[in-house]
């Protein structure tokens, strides 16, 4: 993979494109979360993306595992809420895997430890209608295509992104089980899980700024 | 939307800029956050009593800070709970010395945020402990959800700690003072309007004209099941049974009982829903020790109301009627 | 109509009953009428305090019977001013034999009421003084109207004049009280949203989604001027405007403040305008010695706020600082 | 004029069917006050005339000037408002000119006192957009016909009620300077007045009753 300068400048561009991307989505997340939550995950993203956009200057002098800690603490002093401590503790922790630079080995020793801090975090199983379910199948499949079918890892991001897809879309049929939609018992099934949502514009945005 | 707003983003630090120009002398804002603290406090030799989650909650939770209820609260914006690093930095404001209490109401949000937040202020060397108040019966504790949600009852919850710490007691005292309070306070919500949130400015959700929702949280969410339109009685009855039966009261028992309003329901309404609360309890053979009826617990400009029973004996009784000098509640 | 309501016409007596049931041992009803009085009264050597209108402004006027203020009140139908007969009835009720004080909101309705009962009550040897509150400054006093109306400054008249009266004040000190209170207090509303009687089941008035009143009364009636949404800023500015220069406070003097809800409007939007309240009297140097936030004299589920301003010097300071227990104010 | 008995027949007809005619027409005059007042009007009316509906037995034994006073106080003591104590004081009042029956001659002092006290209380002169401006055209147009016309009462009777017509379309170009009107100021302009509304319908019903 290429050298820390050039990682750094395409991780801070994928996190421009990540925010932006935010930005647009984020009365379509909070639609989404009214149905069946509180009507604020878009406006708790976006704030969150917010901050982080403001600290790129800092990011010029940073490693890419300060990079991603750095956005993880961000996240988790300005959103709040459960996605909050979600996705800023499980970046802020999973960066340590990050720490020799991004490799093929490194990202997929990073993906699993993002989703297994969510898990133990959230405490959510696969199924309970939350981001662990765009998550799971997008982290199982990036492993597989590399370790197994020796893909090269853009390939594998790729198809980990229709992975996680499909776990967004799988989200709809089921019943909530975790976070505030699984107080609506069976009213939350046929709804989208904005969390897994979120997840997936994510991962969009950075598989595209790959691409570029 | 029609709101008193003036840009949505500024919502909670205005509220809270007003808070402190209203109560100059009771309250103070940590600088920076929108943590409010007693202008007294930290109170020497007291255990702290703290409290927080999703701003919208009016007079929640702020309203509860003062001389027997709370030491500080931290507002998150509207319904999403604070930061783990404000928690922490009340946590932190608020000691005296002999432990802080969070009274944390069960959101997963609320939870995270709070535990993180302890883990960082007992690196620092307080003590922390918790509660996690869970009083609503429309949610049924299953494989299917995350236990039951924290609504209404937290308020009584917030007034039994906080007499017991001002009365001196330890740490763990106060935390089981709050445990007892919580294996004996349950509560059912209604709503007859969605609310709007300044930042979505629309209705969270769409309710007909003859329909309300049942079994609501304090957020906005849909309840747990939409029904045609009831009238007064009915809502009452519907309410109170669910909570009564959940909690399993007895004749004889004495219990305390909040018919609390959403935000947006006339104090007129609250007292028609109060007259049939209290037929029922009385029909029962169920003694109310005492009632409250007002807006205790809100969801901004909701239209609706919820029902709590606490059960109460003795030692409750007492800290339930202890000194209280509070913005929102006093005795 | 989306309300908490059994049959619309048994809407203030259902009220009443919750209030009683609410409060057994402060609130008593009297047989057959729809008036509230002290269920400790008439308090042995002290001037009786009483008060009354239509219902729909609640906790006006009940809810501030209790010891330092109110000794009954009298609840017409919705928005309509009780009749002479159920105010005689009060008046007789709550003598103590040191005369009555009736604090009467300047409606030709509630006027003629307290007039005749008055006359009534006189040919049973009581002694009844009346004062009549006039404090919105919306309504110029012209050729064209019947006077000011009286609005959420009436608070203040009955929380001063009964501190009087509890103080042993006679009739005559506890009269002249009331008058300074009303020489001194002015007040200003606006709605953003019309309320919804339960008889009507309507809209009183049809607003616009980007329009408000200002200059609203408290019954529902639409104000004197509809102009487009404001900020909640640019609302406070206007009211207090107004209210500050009808009142011609000056820098140096001190005034207590009344952010007060219209009964659909959540606290937290009551605290943003506070804040401005509180900028704009710094910026002019006045000082205030007391801010208050809430609902105190409400529109059943009326969007809007009142912004009412009241100078005081050492006596009203006292008066207003007295002790005070009743349901709705506590000190 | 006719005897006692047939004065309290035609009174109590009258009395019906002015409480019948106020529950048909209860939602116009709410909605008249809603425009310019507290949207109670056709609710106070409808309250105080049900009232004495169920009085309606005891007028049997009564003189036409003690069910006149019974109604007043009737309405005095069940309606409340601005609207209780001018329709209920000044029927109370009035009522002592019919002590010695109705003839032309009383009916013209009751008119008379009924309006003076109307006046009285209310301190409304004529053009404040109240009730007084239906009562004031209807008194005169009656006197006037009576005794400068020669007209028989039930003719006057009818002019009277023309005249109050007027008064009431009067109420609705002119601003509003007493009641909850006032409070408006100039927007009162352009509506019509519910107490001189409800004043006309009263009239109506007694005219009806009287050519039957
Ligand atoms: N226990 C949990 N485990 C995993 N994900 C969760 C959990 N609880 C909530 N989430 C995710 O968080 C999302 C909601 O985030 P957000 O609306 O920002 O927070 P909040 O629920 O506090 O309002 C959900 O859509 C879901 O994907
Ligand atoms: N001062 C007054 N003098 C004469 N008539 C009045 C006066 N004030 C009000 N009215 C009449 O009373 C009517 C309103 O009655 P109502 O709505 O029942 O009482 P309220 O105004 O107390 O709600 C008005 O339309 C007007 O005709
Ligand atoms: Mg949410
Ligand atoms: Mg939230
Ligand atoms: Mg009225
Ligand atoms: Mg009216």
């Amino acid at each position: 993979m290429a050298d820390e300068s050039v990682q750094r400048e395409a991780l801070i561009a994928a996190i421009e494109n990540v925010a932006a991307r935010i930005e647009a989505e984020k009365s379509t997340l909070t639609d989404l979360d009214s149905a069946i939550g509180d009507a604020d995950h878009g406006n708790n993203m976006h704030r969150g993306f917010e901050a982080v956009v403001e600290k790129v200057d800092e990011f010029e002098e940073m490693s890419p595992a300060d990079i991603v800690k750095t956005v993880g603490t961000t996240i988790i002093g300005n959103v709040g809420g459960a996605s909050g401590p979600l996705y800023g503790g499980s970046l802020m922790s999973a960066s340590q895997e990050l720490e020799d630079g991004i490799t093929a080995e490194t990202s997929i020793a990073f993906a699993e430890a993002y989703l297994e801090k969510v898990k133990d975090r959230g405490d959510a199983h696969l199924g309970a209608k939350t981001m662990v379910d765009a998550l799971t199948p997008a982290v199982h499949t990036y492993k597989k295509s590399i370790e197994h079918d020796d893909l090269p890892p853009l390939t594998a991001f790729a198809k980990a992104v229709d992975a996680a897809e499909r776990g967004v879309e799988f989200t709809v049929p089921i019943r909530a089980a975790k976070g505030r939609a699984s107080f609506l018992g069976w009213r939350s099934v046929g709804h989208q899980d904005p969390g897994a949502t979120s997840t997936l514009f994510i991962m969009q945005e950075i598989l595209k700024t790959a691409e570029e | 939307m029609k709101k008193l707003v003036n840009d949505p983003s500024d919502y909670v630090d205005e509220m809270l800029d007003g808070m402190t120009a209203a109560y100059p002398d009771r309250l103070r804002r940590l600088d920076g956050t929108k943590v409010l603290v007693r202008a007294d406090g930290p109170v020497d030799g007291k255990v702290a009593i703290v409290s927080g989650g999703g701003s919208g909650h009016e007079p929640t939770h702020a309203g509860y800070i003062g001389d027997g209820m709370l030491d500080g609260a931290a507002s998150g914006e509207v319904f999403t709970s604070p930061t783990a690093n404000e928690l922490n930095e009340m946590i932190q404001a608020c000691d005296a010395g002999e432990g802080v209490l969070c009274v944390v109401k069960n959101y997963e949000g609320d939870v995270m945020n709070f535990d993180t937040a302890a883990e960082m202020a007992e690196m620092e060397d307080i003590d922390v402990a918790q509660v996690v108040v869970n009083d609503d019966v429309a949610v049924e504790d299953s494989l299917y959800t995350s236990g039951r949600r924290g609504v209404c009852g937290t308020i009584l919850v917030h007034k039994a700690v906080g007499a017991k710490a001002a009365a001196g007691g330890s740490l763990d005292e106060v935390q089981a003072v709050g445990e007892k309070v919580i294996d004996n306070v349950r509560t059912m919500g209604m709503a007859l309007t969605s609310c709007i949130t300044p930042e979505k400015g629309e209705e969270t959700f769409d309710l007909g004209d003859d329909e309300i929702e049942l079994g609501i949280g304090i957020h906005g969410e849909p309840g747990t099941e939409r029904t045609d339109m009831m009238t007064a009685d009915e809502v009452a009855e519907h309410l109170t049974e669910n909570v009564l039966s959940d909690l399993e009261v007895e004749a004889g028992e004495e219990v305390v009982t909040i018919v609390n309003g959403m935000g947006g329901t006339p104090l007129s309404e609250l007292f028609i829903v109060n007259r049939k609360v209290q037929e029922l309890l009385d029909d029962r053979g169920i003694e109310t020790w005492d009632a409250w009826v007002g807006d205790y617990m809100t969801s901004l400009d909701m239209m609706g109301c919820s029902v709590t029973v606490c059960r109460v004996d003795d030692e409750l009784k007492d800290l339930l009627d202890a000194d209280v000098d509070t913005p929102a509640l006093k005795d």
